[in-house]
Order: C-alpha cells, then structure tokens, then sequence
C-alpha cells in the first residue's frame, strides 16, 4: 500500500469526536476511506496497522476525517502531528437514487460517511432528511450536519424513495437501501481478503473493494 | 533438479568490502532461480497481494505470486479473518478463493512482464497433481508453489507438512504432473528443515520458508476466542531467518525467505541467512513495497556487493 | 496427580456479567495450583528474574521460580548474548547458572513468604531425576519446574521435548525422584500439545507453555549472524496463547501460560485461553510487574469476575 | 524493572552529543547508568527494550544524561518531552585509589561516564588529567571537560598512579586501571545474564551488576 505523509492541519473537538484535515489533491467518492496512521509508526511496528477511516469532507484541497479514540492506533493519529494517509479506497454511495426524498440515517455515531454525502446531494438538489443515532457526547456533531434530528430509533422510513446508511442494522423492506459497513481491514486494497462481509446470497464480499457502501440486500445480516 | 550457480559465498577476503563499485554506478539486483532470472529477489508472498497490488508495485518484483488456489471454489472463513498483535497480525482468510478455473480465466491481470509463479492447495496428494497438471499445461505459469503449510484449513495443508514423509509423497505427485516446470515447496516453520530435506528428496526446485506460525487471538472483553489464525509480520522475522538459515545448511535448492520482512535491512538479512529470493507478505499492507527495494538498493549500493552475493554469507 | 478444582468453566449465564461485586470491594486473584493457593496467578519466567528483581515485585508474584539450574556449574555462552527484535528479544544465555549445590546455598534468597519453584534442565533423564532427588529433600522447594525446551543448549532440554517419548521418558524419571512434590514439564511451542499429552501421561502435575521459539538475528551491516537464540516478548504471545489453548482441550492437567505477558489484559488473555496462572518473562524487563497485576486487577473488578473464574472461560 | 516518567527539563546539542536533563532525587556514583526510554515506547513495544546511559551528571536534583543517536531508541529519547527512567544502577569507579596524579582517559568518545567522576575526583583534590579520543563532531564536548587533552592515543601513561578508562582496549600493564564498559543490555538488574562480559580468569559477569565499571585485570579482552 502506498502511503502520503502529509502534516496535520487542523485538529478540532467536537464533543467525542476530532476532526483532522490535511493537504489532499485528488478527488473522492462519499462513502470512501482512507488508511491512516501515526508518522511515528513507520520506524515502529507495533502497532502494525493503519486504520481506516471514512473520507468526511474534501473541499479546496483539504481533506477532513472525523475520528474517535478507540485505542491505540486511533490515540497515536490523534494526536499526531504528521499523519501518513493513503488515497481514498473502495466503493462509496451510489447516486443512482429514484426520484423523490431520501433518508439518510446514521446508527450508532457512525456519522462520517453522510457528511459528504449530504453535501453532494444538496449540490445536487436531493431533497433529504438525515437522522443520527447518537450519544450524549456525539451531539455537537449537530454543528456537521445542519437539520439533521437526533433519534433513537428510526421509525418508520417507509415514505422515502431511497436511505443511505451508515452502520449496521435492519432497513425497511422494499426501499432502496445502501449502507456503509466497518469491518477491520488489513491492507484496505482487496489483497488480503480480511474485510470479509457475508452476502445473502452466500460466500462473502471485501469490504474494502465491493465496498464500504453495499446495496444493504446484498447483505447476509442486514 | 534446479541448482544454480548459485550462493556465490563470500570467501573471507570478498567479505571485507572488497568489490567496491564505482560510487553512483547502479546495483545489480538480479538473482537466478531455478533457472529463471529474476530481475530483483523480491516475489510476493501468495495472498497479500491482489492484483491492483501486483499492479501498483510494478518493477519492484522480480516474479509474481498470487493468491493460493485450490481445485474447487472457496468461500473462506467466517469473519472476523484478522486480528492485530504486537509488530504482527493473525489472519484466518480459509483460503478464499474462485479454484482454478476461474482463477486460470483471470491469470492475465497477473502479467506484469516477469515469471508468474502460482500457488496450489489441496487436500490430498491427488488434488495437488491434479491442480499441477492443470498448470503444467500453461504457457504463462513458470513455476508452482505448493502450499503445504496453510494453517488455516482445517484438513489441508498443514497436516502434509507436519509429517516428513507426507511431505515428500506431495512433492513427488507434483513435480511428475508439473512434467518439468519448477515445483517450490512451501513449509511451516515447525519441522522446517526435515520438510525441506523431504522436499527436496522429491524432487522440488525451491522450498519456501516459512509461512504463518499457528496462533491464537483473544478477546479478553468479550472473554472468547476472537481468531485461531496464522501469525504474519514482522513479530515472526526472528523465527523465519532461523528456518532459513537452519535449512541452507541442510539441503543444496534455493530457499526462498518469508516471513516479516519489512526493511531493505530485512531483505538483506534473510538473503545472508541463505535465501536466493525474499518473500514480501504482510508488509506490503503497511508499506509501499517500492520504498523497500529502494532501501536495499541502498544497502547493496553501501556494501559495494551484487544481490546475489550476499546469499549465504552470513555462513 | 494433581487436578485442582480447577476450571470454574463460566455458564453461560455467568458470562454475560453475572457476578457483580459491589464497586470499590478488593478483588480475587486467588488461584490454585497443584494443591499450592497462589496468592496471584503470577509467577516469574525462569531465567528472567533475579533475586533482586524478585525482592522488588514482593507482593506481585504467586510463587517464585528462579533460572534454571544444572547438575554442574555453566559458564553461558558466548557474547553477544542479546538482540532486540520487533516487538522482543532473542537471547543465547546458554543456562548460565552456579550448579545446583552453590544455588541451594543461596536459596534462601529467593523466599519471599510464596511457595518457591525451582527450574531444573539436565542432558540425560539420569540429570533430571538427579536434580530432582537433590530437591525432594528440600523443604523450602514446593515444585520443580523441568526446562525441557531450551533452544539455547547444543544438546540438552530442547531434544527431549522434540520427539514425545522421550518428554515421557524424562518426566516420569522426574516424578518418581521428586519424591512427592508437584513436577512442572515446560515445553517448546513446537510440538506443544503431543508434550504437554506426554507430560501428563508421565504425571507431570502441570505443564508450563511456552518456552522461547528458536530464533535468529543476523546483523545485515557486518554480514554474520549475531545470534542463535530463542524469541520472547510480545512477539511470540499469540503463538504462545495458541499453544495454551491447544493444550487446554488436550489434557486435564493445569497450565502456567507463559510467552509476551506484558500487560493485565494479556493475564486475561492466557485464563481464558486455559491458563491457570500466567508466567512473566521479558516484560518485567520492561515494565514493572506490580502495573502488569495492577491492571488485572483493574481487568477483574470491571468484569466483576474472580481469577480463578477466568481460567478456560473462552473454551 | 521499575521505572519512573520524569519530563525533560532541557535539552542541549554539543556537537554529535546532547544532553538531557531531567528531576532526579537520590544519589549515584560516578560510572552507573540508568536505562531510559520514550515514554511514548510505554504504548508500543517495537522498539522493545529500553537504553543503559552512563550517569553524566547529577546536581541539584537534576541528572543528566549525554546521548549520541545511534539508532531507533536513541532517536526516539533524543526526540521525547517525557521519558521513562530507571533508578542508577551497577558498580561505578571505586574511589579507593593509591596516593598520586591520576589520568582519565575515554576511548572512541565514550566521555559519558567521566564527568561526574572527574567532578568528584576535583572535590576531592586528586591531582588528575583528562584524555580524550574524539571524532571532529565530538570536540565541542571540551566545554564539559575543562583542561582535557584530545588525543589519537593514550601514549605512555605508566606515570600516573591509577588510570579511569571508559570504552574497551589496553592498558598499560602494572597500573591500577578500572574501565567502564558498554555491552548490550535487556533487564539492567542482574536477571537476565545478557550483558555478559568475560572475564580474566574465565566466565562471565555481568555488566549490569558486577560493572559497568571492572578492574581492567579482571577482564579477558583488555
Ligand atoms: C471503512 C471504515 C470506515 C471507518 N470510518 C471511521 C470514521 O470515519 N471514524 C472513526 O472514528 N472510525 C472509523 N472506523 C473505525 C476505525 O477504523 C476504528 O475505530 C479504528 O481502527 C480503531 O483503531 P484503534 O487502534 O484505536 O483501536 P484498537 O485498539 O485496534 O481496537 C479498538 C476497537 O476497534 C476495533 N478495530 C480495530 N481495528 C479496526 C479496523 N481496522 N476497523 C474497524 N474496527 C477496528 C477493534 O476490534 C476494537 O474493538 C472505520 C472503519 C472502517 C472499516
Ligand atoms: C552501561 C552503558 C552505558 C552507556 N552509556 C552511554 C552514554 O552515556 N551515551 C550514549 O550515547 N550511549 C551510551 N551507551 C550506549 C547506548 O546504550 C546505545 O547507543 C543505545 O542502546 C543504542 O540504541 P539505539 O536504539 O539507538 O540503537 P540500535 O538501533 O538498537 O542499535 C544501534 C547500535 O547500538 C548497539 N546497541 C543496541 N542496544 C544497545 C545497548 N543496550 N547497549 C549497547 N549497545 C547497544 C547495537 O548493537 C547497534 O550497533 C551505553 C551503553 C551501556 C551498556
Ligand atoms: C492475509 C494473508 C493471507 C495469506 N494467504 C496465503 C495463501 O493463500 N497461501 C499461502 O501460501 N500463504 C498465505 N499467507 C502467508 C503468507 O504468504 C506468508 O507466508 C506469511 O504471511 C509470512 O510472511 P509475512 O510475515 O511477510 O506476511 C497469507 C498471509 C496473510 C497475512
Ligand atoms: C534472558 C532470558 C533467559 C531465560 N532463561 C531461561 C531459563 O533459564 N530457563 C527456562 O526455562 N526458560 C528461560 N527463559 C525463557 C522464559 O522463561 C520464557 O519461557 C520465555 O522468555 C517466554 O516468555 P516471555 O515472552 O514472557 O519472556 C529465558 C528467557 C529470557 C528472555
Ligand atoms: S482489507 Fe484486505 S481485502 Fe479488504
Ligand atoms: S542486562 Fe540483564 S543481567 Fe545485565
């Protein structure tokens, strides 16, 4: 895999969350991710991954992603100030969408992956609403993602031509549906076959190539 | 069957860095094996490199080596395949892969303009001249590795490699279907050097040393089993240059080296330690494998020594 | 010999939280081990801590088990003796030890109130059982530990654990000389199960797994090998928990995991991979041993579990 | 091994070398050491172990340490706010020297461990000099050795009543000489037998408990 180094430009708190930015020529699907990990890893190799993270925001040049502090890799990125980033991986969103309103639903604090989105759609004219599945210390997010509500569950989604989601979970039958899986990833560019995600029709798809964002009937556990 | 010229070992005086080039002169990275010339002795390990990978390290490797494949179609393990460890990672992919039909229809997105090696799996010595067979026939394909010590499946390889004896029955079937193209060899660490000299007895060209160590990762949260896998990385380097180096001294084929190498250092050590070529596994997930060739240009540019000096030299 | 009431398996019930103790209460870290209470379920690897450094984790340890003696004073082997590797060490310390009699003069060193181990390695099944005798006769000495895996004697430990009759052959000579007294057979990773099944069957009272995987460390600027020794550290903790594990379902005897302990979530690691209690080798030359247990504990009062509840739990 | 996370006070570039300096309370003798690593190493354990250094200085409750980078560990202390420090460890130089003009010598720039014992040796009145074999990048050391001769070799120094080598090689014969030396460590402590160093009269002690500092006729190589 070949990694940029590239110096962290901005460094911002949102409740649990960060936002990073960094310097990123190139242009990125939402719904994509890139690898990333601390400068300092490179002369050490524990730990041994990099990470991946949803592409949040790219504009003018600056790429943003949105983390919060797992462990140790995500500690490290933190709070370093150069970062080594790879280009943006795998299969994002699919605009191909029917005509009318579409839901965007976030579970769990996975919001990353809409912020994008929901710009592109706006740019586009989409009409959208966005629901977020979040934690007391997630809520500032809100400043992201202006309109969006904050549900616990996402009630009846029945009315919309089309959801985008992001994280696992049950989506309403007979609406077209894509959603963004997390599934630990090794080498992030279909080598290594690690990022398995069930399918429904049996045998599995990576979800660093066939994904992050699949169809979610495609899918064995949705 | 296939002994290079090869192991040109230092003698004493050569040792001291005679040999010096001309500063700035370019390195010479070739090496010979089993009578192919790779034009660096770097070949990916078989499954962590996929074809964009292959692709986007062009020039880096000197033979290419994808994924190993088996007769029928795999649909691998149930995830989680991987967990993280100290300077090392556990995968358990179970061999996922489309068996050899489909794989042969797709062999061209590997063709990168040097020798195409594949590697083969199965579950009895009969799948295994089975699936060399079905390569002998192919112009494109090289050489043949046989995964002998995938410790990922259930009734499968590993247990060929655990016993000597199966071992040499494997390669033997193989290297009769092969009808003469190079048939490598590759082993666990465990009983590394008595499959090598079984290996070799039947007739491989080359054993490749070693694949994964058989491991464990647990969840401690969850207080269950996240992964029984095979242990990749550089945690395992110390343990394979052993095998490496154990093995140069017990058979007369080329060995080629894996496990951990991440540095143009490494490279180095495992040629040292007798390897004529160098496997690049995990680290190719972490690290552009260009910067590693790189890196042992520059070794080979400060020692004054051609790659294929330095194999054995450490003996 | 020896089967404690051991292995509180959880219930399914149980694992889900169960349990509870009312937040800020002292935890558990009891074990039981050979009919020994170990205050905690940690003990030092053999050969990596000195008198002082045990003086200096008073408290920490559940028992005590100095470096393994000899029939006959060893002067070691040659330096170097040491190389780092990624995420651990290698070193070739060739049992360096004043032979048995000078070290019972200087046993009493090593008591800090906890039952006391001794290590013992010989070249013969005659050695062993010699060394054995000598200790049965010793109050002060609760258990004899066999080092029947060391990579670092020409010929010595590591052969008899390589091929498993002789594992029985040397063990049951052991127990019969000891006289009584628990006997501990620690094996290499490399053929750990048919060992540990072999140890039991000769009635080893535990088997303690692993010992350092053999390992080698070349230094690429000097083009020579630096040394031939044995991988411990972090690096080798996932094959060492595989080993547990493996074993845990193969015999009924207790287990002393050892190999990368470095953290209190690694303890955990270990118990739920079938350890009874957990050895401490390289890593207490790195951390303190008191934070390694501070953090078990701080493992156990979250998940509201007593130590011994861990053991085998993620079987 | 217990360490203790002290923040570096100051940091300093004598030509190759620098000196950190960090609060210590307790004492030492001139010639221990103390292992030290980054305490960002605490988090990751590739590099795995920590680094011996000689005890430079200790005043007023600030010890110093002068480091050359030489790889990983050393870059990564050299570089680190906050480093993990054992406690002095080993035997140092014995004071116990026979009446007259002492000389100090340190081979291939291993100054380290002569500051504070030339420090001492002044309180104490010893009549003494200071023999220094150093590369160019070394010589801007001379600050902390006032009144020291940089030297290709040692020459003859059969006057001086007692020699204090650091760094391996010959001594002249018949005068007391103690030499500190520098061999590869894991536990620091005695444990491990790692940092073997033969001995005159055949085995092995270890320089971690028996030295770093030896009689220069107690040991096989010199
Ligand atoms: C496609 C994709 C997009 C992601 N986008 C974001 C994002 O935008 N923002 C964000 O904060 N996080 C995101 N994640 C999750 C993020 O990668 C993990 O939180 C991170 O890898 C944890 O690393 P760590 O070292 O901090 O944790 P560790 O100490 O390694 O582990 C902590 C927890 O994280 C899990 N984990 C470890 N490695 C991975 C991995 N590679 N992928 C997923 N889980 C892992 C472990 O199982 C464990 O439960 C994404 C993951 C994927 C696969
Ligand atoms: C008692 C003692 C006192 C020392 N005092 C000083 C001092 O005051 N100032 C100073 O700059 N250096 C001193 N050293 C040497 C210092 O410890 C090494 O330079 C350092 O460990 C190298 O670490 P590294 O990670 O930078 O190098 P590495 O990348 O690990 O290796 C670079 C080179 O250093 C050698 N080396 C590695 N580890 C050690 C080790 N633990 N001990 C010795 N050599 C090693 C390697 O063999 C290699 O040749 C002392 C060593 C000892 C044993
Ligand atoms: C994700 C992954 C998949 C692997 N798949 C195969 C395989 O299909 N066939 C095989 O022979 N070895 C396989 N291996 C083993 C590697 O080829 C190599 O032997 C091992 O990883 C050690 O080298 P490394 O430390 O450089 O990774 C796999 C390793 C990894 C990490
Ligand atoms: C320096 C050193 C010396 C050792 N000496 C012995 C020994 O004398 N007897 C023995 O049985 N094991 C010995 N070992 C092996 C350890 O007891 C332990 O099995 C091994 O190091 C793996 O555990 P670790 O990863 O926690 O260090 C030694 C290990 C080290 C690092
Ligand atoms: S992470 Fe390797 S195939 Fe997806
Ligand atoms: S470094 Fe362990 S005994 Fe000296």
């Amino acid at each position: 895999m070949r990694f940029h180094r590239v110096r962290v430009e901005s460094r911002e708190r949102l409740g649990s969350y960060r936002v990073l930015r960094y310097p990123w020529e190139g242009d990125v699907e939402p719904g994509q991710f890139v690898l990333i990990r601390a400068a300092s890893q490179r002369t050490s190799f524990d730990p041994f991954l990099a990470r991946p993270f949803s592409v949040y925001d790219l504009r003018g040049g600056v790429m943003s992603v949105l983390l919060e502090v797992r462990g140790r890799g995500t500690r490290l990125i933190a709070s370093s100030e150069e970062i080594e980033v790879s280009a943006p991986h795998g299969r994002g969103y699919r605009p191909d969408v029917p005509a009318g309103r579409v839901a965007l639903i976030a579970r769990e604090g996975k919001v990353a992956p809409l912020r994008l989105l929901y710009r592109r759609l706006q740019e586009r004219g989409v009409d959208h609403d966005i629901f977020l599945q979040l934690a007391a210390a997630q809520v500032p997010i809100l400043r992201d993602f202006p309109g969006a509500r904050v549900v616990d569950d996402f009630g009846d989604l029945s009315g919309y031509a089309a959801v985008y989601a992001s994280g696992p979970g049950a989506v309403p039958p007979g609406i077209p549906c894509q959603v963004a899986v997390e599934e630990m990833m090794a080498c992030g560019e279909g080598s290594c076959y690690g990022c398995a995600v069930p399918l429904a029709g049996g045998g599995y798809a990576r979800a660093c190539v066939e994904g992050p964002v699949f169809e979610a009937r495609e899918l064995a556990w949705i | 069957m296939c002994r290079p010229a090869r192991r040109g070992r230092l003698r004493p005086g050569v040792r001291g860095g005679a040999r010096l080039r001309s500063a700035g002169a370019g390195v010479d990275l070739n090496v010979e094996l089993c009578g192919l010339r790779l034009h660096t002795p770097l070949v990916p390990a078989a499954g962590t490199h996929g074809k964009e990978a292959v692709q986007a390290s062009e020039g880096v490797y000197g033979a290419v080596l994808p994924k190993t494949v088996t007769p029928q179609p795999r649909t691998g393990n149930p995830p989680p395949r991987l967990a993280e460890t100290p300077a090392g990672m556990i995968n358990s992919i179970g061999l996922q892969n489309p068996g050899v039909e489909r794989f042969m229809e797709e062999l061209d997105a590997f063709d990168t303009g040097v020798p195409l090696f594949v590697s083969v799996a199965g579950e009895t010595a009969g799948d295994y001249s089975l699936l060399c067979g079905r390569l002998a026939a192919d112009d494109r394909v090289r050489a043949i590795e046989l995964n002998l010590s995938c410790p990922n499946v259930e009734r499968g390889g590993l247990y060929f490699c655990a016993v000597p004896a199966s071992v040499e029955e494997v390669v033997a079937a193989a290297v009769e279907a092969a009808g003469g193209k190079p048939v490598l060899a590759k082993l666990a660490s465990e009983g590394a050097v008595e499959g090598a000299q079984a290996a070799e007895r039947a007739g491989a060209a080359a054993v490749t040393l070693i694949n994964t160590l058989p491991a464990l990762a647990v969840d401690a949260r969850r207080r269950e089993v996240r992964l029984r896998g095979g242990l990749s990385g550089p945690a395992i380097k110390p343990v394979a240059l052993r095998a490496v180096y154990e093995a140069f001294r017990a058979v007369g084929i080329p060995i080629l080296g894996c496990g951990g190498v991440a540095t143009g250092t490494d490279v180095a050590e495992f040629m040292l330690a007798g390897a004529t070529a160098v496997q690049i596994g995990s680290a190719g997930f972490v690290r552009d494998p260009r910067e590693i060739l790189r890196e042992f240009s520059g070794y080979l540019r400060e020692t004054g020594l051609d790659a294929r000096d330095l194999i054995g030299a450490a003996h």
